[in-house]
Order: C-alpha cells, then structure tokens, then sequence
C-alpha cells in the first residue's frame, strides 16, 4: 500500500510525523527507532536568540493528559544550524523547523535565516504556543496578526513551504485557518495545545511555575479532531493533524476527517517508539479497519 | 554503554515490605540484560496505567541479578500506586539505562547519603564496590527499617540509620547535625548523596562548607527521560538549565545551583 | 466545620451543587442518596417549548471524558412547573432551573415564566451551549449577545438570582464574564463543556448524529480551573466552579482558584451517589488538606 | 421493587469459555440479594476503570444465586476488555436492578429468541418459569456453543441453536427463515427477544406480521442508567423520544418504531 502523501510540493514517505517540542532535536530519538521510518519530524520550537525559557516546575499531569510551560527554552536558531541540523538526517526523512518569535519582524527574520537551509523540509510558524505572556497568545488568536506573520514569514521563506500551525484556544479557528490561508500558507497545522491549568491544594500552589500550561495527550484529541474537521472544510491547503494521537487508528480518524497527513506529540512520552511503532502499523491498521488508501480515506466522513 | 531500547519487560515480583505505610517494595523485571552502573535510572511504565497516567516513571535501578531487574519503589501516588499492585506476569515497558551515574573510586573513602528511598541507587553501589569497608551509608528514614531490603547491603559497610520520625523539626536539626558530622571526615574523600530537594540542599551545603567532593542525584518531575521535552530541567553553575535526565540525574554539587 | 456558603443573596449548606443536564430532574438521583445533603442542583435545560432534541446516538466516550450532543431534549417549562417542580424539596435544598433558548426575547419571556416560582432558588442562562446549531453557540462566543441576554432575563427574573453559564469556547472568557457582570448577572457558572468530536474508522461515520458535541468530564477540568481562575479575577460576582469534578480534591482545588461554589456534571455517571458523596467528604478532605475554612481557602493561589 | 443503592460488590469469579474469540465469560459478584425480575439489568463499573473509560457498563442480569449475582458478558471494547481481566476480589460498583422486565405469564406459549450474548436475560427467565415445557428457545450465535453457559437452562425446554458463520449473508438470510417459521407458532403466545439492534427490528417486522404478542430488549450506548442524561433514547409510537434505560429495556414491539 502506497503510504505517501503529498504536502504542497512536499512528499512524505508516510503520514506520520513527529510534533515539535515533543521530539526534541530528532537525536533524541535515535536509540529507540529509524528517525527515516518516519514521514518527518518537527524539531523544538526555534528563535532568533536562545532563550532560557521558563521558572521549574514546567510540566503536570492531568487525567489522559499533560500540561507544559517550557517557555519554548531552546538553543537559538544559529546553534541549531551549526549543532543539531547537520547531525539529521535529512536527505531521508523531512526535517521541519518549528518558528518561535514574537513580532511578525522577528519571525520574518527567522525565515530568512532558515529559508536557504538545504536540509530543512519545510517552516512550521507557532503563532500560538499559549505558555508565553510576551505576546505568543494573542497572535494565535488574532486572525489580522495571523496573516501579517503568515506574509512576513512566507515574504522571506524562499521556495520552503510554510506551514502556520493554530491555537485551539479562538472563539473561530476557521477564520484563523482562512487568515492563514490567504496570507500565502502552505499548509496548516491543526493544533496547538489548550490553555490549562492544575493547583496542588496542600501547597496551594499552582503545578507550573508558570501558572498555565498547555494541554495535550489523548484528553485533547475529540477538541483537536473537530478542530481539523472544521479548519479542513474552510480551507483549501492541507491540513496537518495533531492532538492525542497515540495509535495509528487515532492518526486515520484525523485523515478521515481531512487530515493530509498527522503528528504524534504526548505520545512519544508514553513509549519513545510511539511514533516509530505507529508509522511502522498503518499499513496493517489500514488493513484491519477496510481503508484501501489514504487518499480514499481522507475527508470521507459520512455527515 | 549499550544501545538504549523501549522494552516490554514482564513482572517476575513485587515484594512489600510488611506494614509500612505508604507501602514501600522492590519491583523485579524479567532481566533485559542490562550493562548499567549505579546511579542510572530507567522510565518504567506498566500496561496497567493505559492512557491515564500518560507518563512513565522514573526509577533508580537498585540491582540486576539472576532473578531479573530490581527497583526500590515508594508508593506516593498515582504511578507507583499502581505499580505497587502489579502482578507477576503483567508487562511493563521501560526504556533505560539512563543518564549518568556515581563516580566510583575503590581506593577513596565514600559516604553514601540517602534520604528514604533515595538508597536505591546505593544498593547496586555497595554490591559493586570492591571494598565495602571504605563506604559509609548514613540513611535518613521516615518509615520503619524494616521496609528498606536492608540485606542486600554488604557486609563491613560503616552503616548509620536515621530515624525521621514525620519529619518533625526537632528530628531534621539533629539528623543534619550527624549529616555535618559525617561529611566533615570526608573532605579528602567522596561523598554521594540520593534523596528529596531539601535533603540535597543540605547536603551540598555541608559539602561544600567542608571541602568535600560531593555527588548528588536529583528528582524532577519527568515526561520524556530522553533530553527531549525539556521538562526536567536544573540550573547549572553556568547559568543553563540543563535537563536533569540526559546531563543529570548524578551532578557534581559544585556544578549546579539547586536553586528553587 | 462551617461549610455554607453564599452566592449573592442565596445562602447554600454546602458548596456541591450538581451540573445541568447530568442530574435529569433530580428526582432520578433519590434512590442514591439525599437531595437534601447537596448545596443545590441544576435541572436539565428548559425550554419555552418541549424539545426534541438531537438524533441518536447522542453521547460517546473519549479519553477520561466524554462527548454530548444531546440537543436539549427537555419537557418544556411548562410541564416543569406542572409535573417536576411540585416533587423537588425545594425547601431543603436549592433547586436552580437551567435556561435555554435561542433569542433574547425568549430568554426573558422564559424567565418571566419561572421568576414567580418559590421552589427555585436562581436561573441559570445557558448561552453557551456547543451542541445545538441553531445559534446557541453565537450567543456564548459575543460578549455583547451575552450582555443583551443576561440584560433580558434579569429585567424579567424578579428578585431571582441570574447566574450566567459561559462557554469555554472563546478566545477571550474574563470579556464574555465582563459583559455578563456589567448587564448585572448574579454570579457566573464556568465552564460549559468544550466542543469537540469523535468519529469512526470502520464506518466512517461520526459517533455523535450531531457531527460535534460537547466534551466534558476529567479530560476538561485543566480547562475549566483555569477559566475559572481568568473569571473569578476578571469580575466581582460570584464564580461557580465546573467541568470534570470527580472528588473533594477537585472541588477544593476550584476554590483555590476563585469558585464559590461547584458543580459536579459528568462524575454523576461515573457513580450515581458521586455528588452525595463528594459532598459528605469535604469537611475530612478540608481536614486532611489541612483547609481550616472555605473562605481562607478561596482565590489563596500562590500565583 | 426494592430501593436501588449504588454498591461495592466484589468479584467472586470469572468464568471464560475456553477458547471463544471474542471473549465471553460469566462475571460473578458477591451478592447484593436482590429482587429482580429477568430482563432488568444493572450498571457496572469495575474499580480498575479508575477515570477511563467514565461510564459503567449496562449489563442484563443473568442469574442470582448462592454464588452471587452473575451476568453473561462478551469482550467487545475498552469496558467489556478490563472486565474480562477482573480477578476473585476487585471491587465493582453497581447500581442497580434497573428498568422493565419481561412479562412472565406461565399458561402462554412463550418463544425467547436470543442474538449472541442476549441469551442472558433468558437464563433468569427459563430457570424461573414454571414449566419450561411451554418455553422455546432460539439462539442465533456467531461464537462456537460452547461459549455460552447453556448448561444453566432447564430441562424440558424447547430449543434451537442456529450458527451464524461471521454474519454470512446466507446464513442470516436463512436465520431470518427459521425466525418467522418460529415466530407464526406463537400468533397467539408470546415472543420475547434479547439481541443486537437488526435483530430486534427483524423479530418486530416478523411479530408485528404474524399478530404476535412480542417484547424487545433495546441495546443503546447508556452514561446514566437512570433516565437522567438523555444520551440513551428510543422513539416511541406516540413519536416521543424515551429513555431506555428507565422506560425500557424492555418494550412492547408495537411501542417503539425502532426507527435510525
Ligand atoms: C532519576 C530519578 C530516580 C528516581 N528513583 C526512584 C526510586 O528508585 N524509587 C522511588 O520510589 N522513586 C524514585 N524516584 C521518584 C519517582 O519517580 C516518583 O516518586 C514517582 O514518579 C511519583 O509518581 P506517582 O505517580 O506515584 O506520584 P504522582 O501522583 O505523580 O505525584 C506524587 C507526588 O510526587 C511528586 N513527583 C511526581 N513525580 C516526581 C518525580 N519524578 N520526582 C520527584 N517527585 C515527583 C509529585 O509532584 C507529587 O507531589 C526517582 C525520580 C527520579 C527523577
Ligand atoms: C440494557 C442493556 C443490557 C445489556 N446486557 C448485556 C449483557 O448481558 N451482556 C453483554 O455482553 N452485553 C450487554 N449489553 C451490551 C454492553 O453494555 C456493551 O457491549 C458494552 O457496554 C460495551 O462496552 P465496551 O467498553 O466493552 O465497548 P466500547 O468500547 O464502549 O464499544 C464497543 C462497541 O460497542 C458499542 N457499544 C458501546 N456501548 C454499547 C451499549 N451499551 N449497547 C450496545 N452497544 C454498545 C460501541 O458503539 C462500539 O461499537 C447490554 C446493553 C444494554 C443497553
Ligand atoms: C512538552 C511540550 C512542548 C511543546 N513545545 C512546542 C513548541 O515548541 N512549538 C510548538 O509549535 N508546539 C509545541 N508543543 C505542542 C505540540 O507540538 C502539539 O501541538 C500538542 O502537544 C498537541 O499534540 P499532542 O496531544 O499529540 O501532544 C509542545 C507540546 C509539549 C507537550
Ligand atoms: C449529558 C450532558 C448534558 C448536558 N446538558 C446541559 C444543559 O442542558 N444545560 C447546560 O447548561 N449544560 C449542560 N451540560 C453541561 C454540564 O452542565 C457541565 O457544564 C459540563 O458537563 C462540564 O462539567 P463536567 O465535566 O463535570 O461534566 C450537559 C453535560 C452533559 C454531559
Ligand atoms: S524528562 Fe524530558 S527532558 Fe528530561
Ligand atoms: S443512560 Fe442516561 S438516560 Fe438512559
């Protein structure tokens, strides 16, 4: 059976990859599966400076789920060129880089740095990541700042497609999706995490340092499933699945409901073969549940 | 070190301790044959958690032998909850050995500081260690002794037990006083300390004050255990927070600022 | 231990209420335990007219959690007031009609219905109601809609207390509960259930006839907790806590973080005495979380 | 009828057929001495759910006695999955007997017609009729027979197991014949049927054709299990949409329209 999927003018080997903050650099991985197994992977959320990220405690559970405050803590967009991105192996699997900045300059920028990267696959843009008070939130949730990013980001990606990933936390995540889409997106990733919470009662204090954290694991995927299905109807470009997914059942519900292809976040917490298992299953998930292909499968649900 | 795998490993006992409270037992898994030093730990997750907890646990590997791979295992919520009511048979994944481990010198003189079941990881330590009469465990404890598997501990060890009794405050000045006490005469030597925050705290203070070369091995709440989703993470004396499961969990005291 | 409360002019023995729409009439949850022992409950949402409500299947299951689309079948205010009311205890225990229509005008003729009616202690306006296409959702994601319904039923509530019941589903909940506050709503209910989906694989069809439907229970208590700690900073009226309460431990960890009160909805399912129960272990959950009382314990957030 | 209360009953044993794919088992629980009548049925809510899945199980209540109360249930998902891994000992939350039940009148010819596992309000029933020789039995079943506790039927019944093979179409076509050949017997008796949903429309279709008297068990998805959620509901002649749970399971045929 014929896994691949196309993304734009982007082709992936299968559907399957890997969320960003939830996969690290990629190396991580490499002890417990074939990083080439995968359709791609999305590394950790880049900026322009490293940045420290947030206070400890970051991350708390919650029923089915999790939460993180990082505060997108990584190593800066130069050390990962430098570090990390010769290291992958990119000639055989996509590598996607995922944007972190908090003005539609900065993220411009960014893209002009990565925009002549050979081994980079693609730009996933994070106008959403809800953990960080500088701003973060309310690009996600601004359809005129979504597209003034989207622009200053595709305005300086080059021939890399440009991915925009969504908040769940909007009132309309269509009119985001459209925002996106007619700002020059490539591709839409569908969806971020959703604002939360978690208090201890003995110390009264709040889990995360930060207070709130964003919510994700197999608690979100019915929020994330409508969310696809709903971005998926208003739009025209591909829309990239993700929100609890932990089984390859789970990753072709989203396809069912429009998803071009999906990525596996939490889960790689649970096994950190999850998504290597999961990629490695389709076919025979396929088989089982009557699915002759993807492209068959895909937006099919019978309303 | 070997090549890290994601393991279903099967339940060969749970063995509790008698009536302590929370319960207190040693987990052992079908050996996967590992090459691991003290100190490592491994991300265990038992089928039985399903869904719900999402994450798997982090566990000191206590000792591996013919029987399989044993940890210490206090019971102290939802995870080990559950893990204390495994049966023999059921399948646990794990994936390990992970992280770094305690300097092991025969010939300097180590004191072995543990808090509770912080004396996992100085079990398979004092079993390694070629002579046991150069290491000293002091061990701060707040359940009865009779639910730490005190006898896989070898002879000629210089042992000092601690009884915490709820932690009051009387009890904590005096057991820092023989912590003090202890690590002043390892100032020439090595001292290595397993235990909650404060206790660490405590001990790279004392260290430091007294010249000693100090180890500590830190908790923090974890999701990955791979260096990946950057939850984990402790100050280093640089200024970076660095992920205690990938750079840690066995720090030098003087590498990291333990600050809250 | 003194475990009353007050919500506005209405005084409550206890802080448990059970969530509209998980306890029927009430009635249904007599032979599990006392009503009298609850702080009050929350009938099933009414209507001017009978519903019919949405197709089957209404309801499925999801990660600690679950999703409805019951589409506010009820008897209609009428037979309400003939049939139910008359057998509630409304004397032991506060009894609070959940109301639900589809304009401001039918909001307040509804409320001019049951203004008169000495066995309620407060109406609740439900004007966030994800299941139901036709505008119930418009209502909860405006801030001025909300404002105008809130303004409809108060200037015709009598001296009922109003309680505004705000929806999860916006981008911006402390505005929804501003508008609320400032068109002179009593206290506000937080949250609603989140909307979400689930479909399947093997049929291809959605598990709810409604496509989408409203997701509640565990899944969703990291959500509502930190609305709820948006809310109850935003405004000065009380906030009554709900969304995935299962034990005092929750329920405690709502007041830590601004509740009033709360509401018990899906944990009715998970055991029929859940409410009754939860209610019966406050005061030896107070004890063990060492809460001296429910006032030293609300908003006390280490933040 | 007696005041339901929500119990802690504990698993007394669970008793898997051999081989049968699906699983099915009889699931017995210490005894909550009720009073019931064959086609109620009680929710069931093991411990070992913990938070996932949310809803207990409905479940027919087969037989009660000496033993405890038992019912007959197949392994098909999540809930029915952890049930079949219950040992001697858990705990299960139960609420319960709850909704109609099938009317008993012993001088009428009575045929019960069962689809797979809806044999198990049938136990209850033959056992306690009177004269089982005025009883019929027809069972259409996909697992082997073996799998399913016949042993617990009475003697003097009259009986006819029909396999069906995966749901071939043949076989059910045929299935459908031996149901209406049945069914015109009892024109004057009574017809009750226990079974999946196209079964239960059948046997209507069949019933309502040859003037037969007949009751349906309804299956539907169930949160509450007490007439409150509304997520359970069935349309009635009169066009209302009413609660399984508390107004059935069991129906007049010619009172629901069975209607998708
Ligand atoms: C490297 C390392 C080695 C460890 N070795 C052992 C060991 O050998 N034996 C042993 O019994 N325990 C050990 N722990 C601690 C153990 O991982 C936690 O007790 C366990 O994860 C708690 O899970 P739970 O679900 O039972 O508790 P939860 O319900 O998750 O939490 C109970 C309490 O424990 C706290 N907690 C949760 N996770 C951790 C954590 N990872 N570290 C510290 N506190 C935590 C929570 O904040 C909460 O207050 C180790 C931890 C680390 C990081
Ligand atoms: C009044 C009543 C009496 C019943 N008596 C018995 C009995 O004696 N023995 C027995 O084995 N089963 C009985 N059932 C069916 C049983 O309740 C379901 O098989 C069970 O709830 C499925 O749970 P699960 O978690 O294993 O499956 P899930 O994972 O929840 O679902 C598996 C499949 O079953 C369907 N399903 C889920 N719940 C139900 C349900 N309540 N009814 C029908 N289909 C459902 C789902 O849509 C899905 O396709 C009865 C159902 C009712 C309503
Ligand atoms: C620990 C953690 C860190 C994350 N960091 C990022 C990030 O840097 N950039 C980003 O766009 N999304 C980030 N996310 C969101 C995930 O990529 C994903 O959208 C979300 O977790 C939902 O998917 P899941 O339920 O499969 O985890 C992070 C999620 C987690 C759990
Ligand atoms: C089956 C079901 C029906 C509901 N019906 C209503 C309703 O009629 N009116 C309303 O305001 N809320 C309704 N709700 C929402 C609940 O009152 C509550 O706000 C929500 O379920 C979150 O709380 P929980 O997680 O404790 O269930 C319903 C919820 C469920 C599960
Ligand atoms: S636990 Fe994920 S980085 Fe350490
Ligand atoms: S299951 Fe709730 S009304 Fe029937």
């Amino acid at each position: 059976m014929d896994l691949s999927v196309t993304i734009g003018a982007l082709r992936l080997k299968n559907p399957v990859l890997t969320a960003s903050g939830t996969f690290g650099y990629g190396q991580e991985f490499t002890p417990y599966g074939e990083l080439a197994g995968l359709g791609g992977f999305v590394v950790k959320g880049l900026s322009l400076a490293p940045r420290r990220g947030n206070r400890m405690p970051r991350i708390a559970e919650s029923a089915c789920g999790m939460l993180n405050a990082i505060g997108l803590q990584n190593v800066g967009v130069e050390a990962f060129l430098k570090d990390k991105l010769p290291k992958l192996p990119w000639r055989e699997t996509a590598v996607v880089a995922n944007l972190y900045a908090c003005s539609a300059g900065e993220f411009g920028e960014l893209a002009g740095v990565l925009a002549a990267e050979e081994g980079l696959a693609a730009l996933e843009v994070n106008v959403s990541c809800p953990n960080v008070s500088e701003g973060g939130a309310a690009f996600g949730a601004d359809p005129v700042q979504i597209a003034r990013v989207t622009e200053a980001v595709k305005s300086r990606a080059g021939d890399k497609p440009v991915w925009v990933k969504l908040s769940p936390n909007v009132t309309d995540i269509a009119a985001a999706a459209k925002a996106a889409e007619g700002a020059g997106a490539d591709a839409l990733t569908v969806i971020n995490t959703l604002t939360g919470m978690s208090v201890d009662v003995r110390t009264r204090r709040p889990r995360l340092a930060n207070v709130i954290g964003g919510l994700s694991g197999p608690a979100i995927k019915p929020v994330a499933l409508r969310c696809v299905w709903q971005v998926s109807r208003a739009v025209k470009i591909p829309v990239i699945g993700v929100g609890g997914i932990v089984s390859a059942e789970d990753a072709l519900e989203f396809i069912l409901v429009g998803a071009q292809a999906v990525q596996v976040g939490t889960a790689n917490f649970i096994r950190p073969d999850a998504a290597f298992r999961l990629a490695a299953e389709l076919e025979s998930a396929c088989a089982r549940l009557k699915v002759d292909s993807l492209d068959s499968l895909r937006g099919s649900l019978k309303v | 070190m070997n090549r890290n795998r994601c393991l279903d490993l099967t339940v060969v006992s749970v063995d509790g301790f008698g009536q302590a409270e929370p319960e207190q037992f040693v987990l052992t898994l079908s050996s996967p044959g590992w090459k691991w030093r003290p100190g490592q730990f491994a991300m265990l997750r038992p089928a039985s958690f399903r869904q719900d907890p999402v994450w798997a646990r982090p566990l000191s590997i206590a000792f591996q032998d013919d029987a399989g791979l044993s940890f210490l295992v206090q019971s102290c919520g939802r995870g080990t909850g559950l893990m204390a009511r495994l049966k023999p048979g059921e399948t646990v994944t794990v994936w390990g050995p992970i992280g770094t481990w305690f300097a092991s010198e025969p010939e300097t003189p180590t004191l072995m500081l543990a808090g509770g079941v912080g004396l996992a990881p100085f079990l398979g330590y004092a079993a390694r260690h070629p002579a046991p009469d150069r290491l000293e465990l002091v061990h701060g404890h707040r359940l009865p002794l009779s639910a730490f598997p005190l006898g896989r501990l070898p002879e000629g060890l210089g042992r000092s037990e601690f009884f915490l009794d709820r932690g009051r405050p009387e009890d904590v000045a005096r057991f820092i006083g023989l912590l003090e006490s202890r690590i002043k005469d390892y100032a020439g030597g090595l001292v290595l300390a397993c235990g909650p925050m404060p206790f660490l705290r405590t001990v790279k203070r004392l260290a430091e004050a007294a010249g000693a070369r100090a180890q500590l091995s830190l908790e923090s709440r974890m999701a990955c255990g791979l260096g990946a989703c950057l939850g984990c993470v402790t100050e280093n004396v640089a200024g970076e927070l660095v992920q205690v499961c990938a750079r840690g969990p066995v720090f030098w005291s003087t590498d990291v600022t333990l600050a809250e």
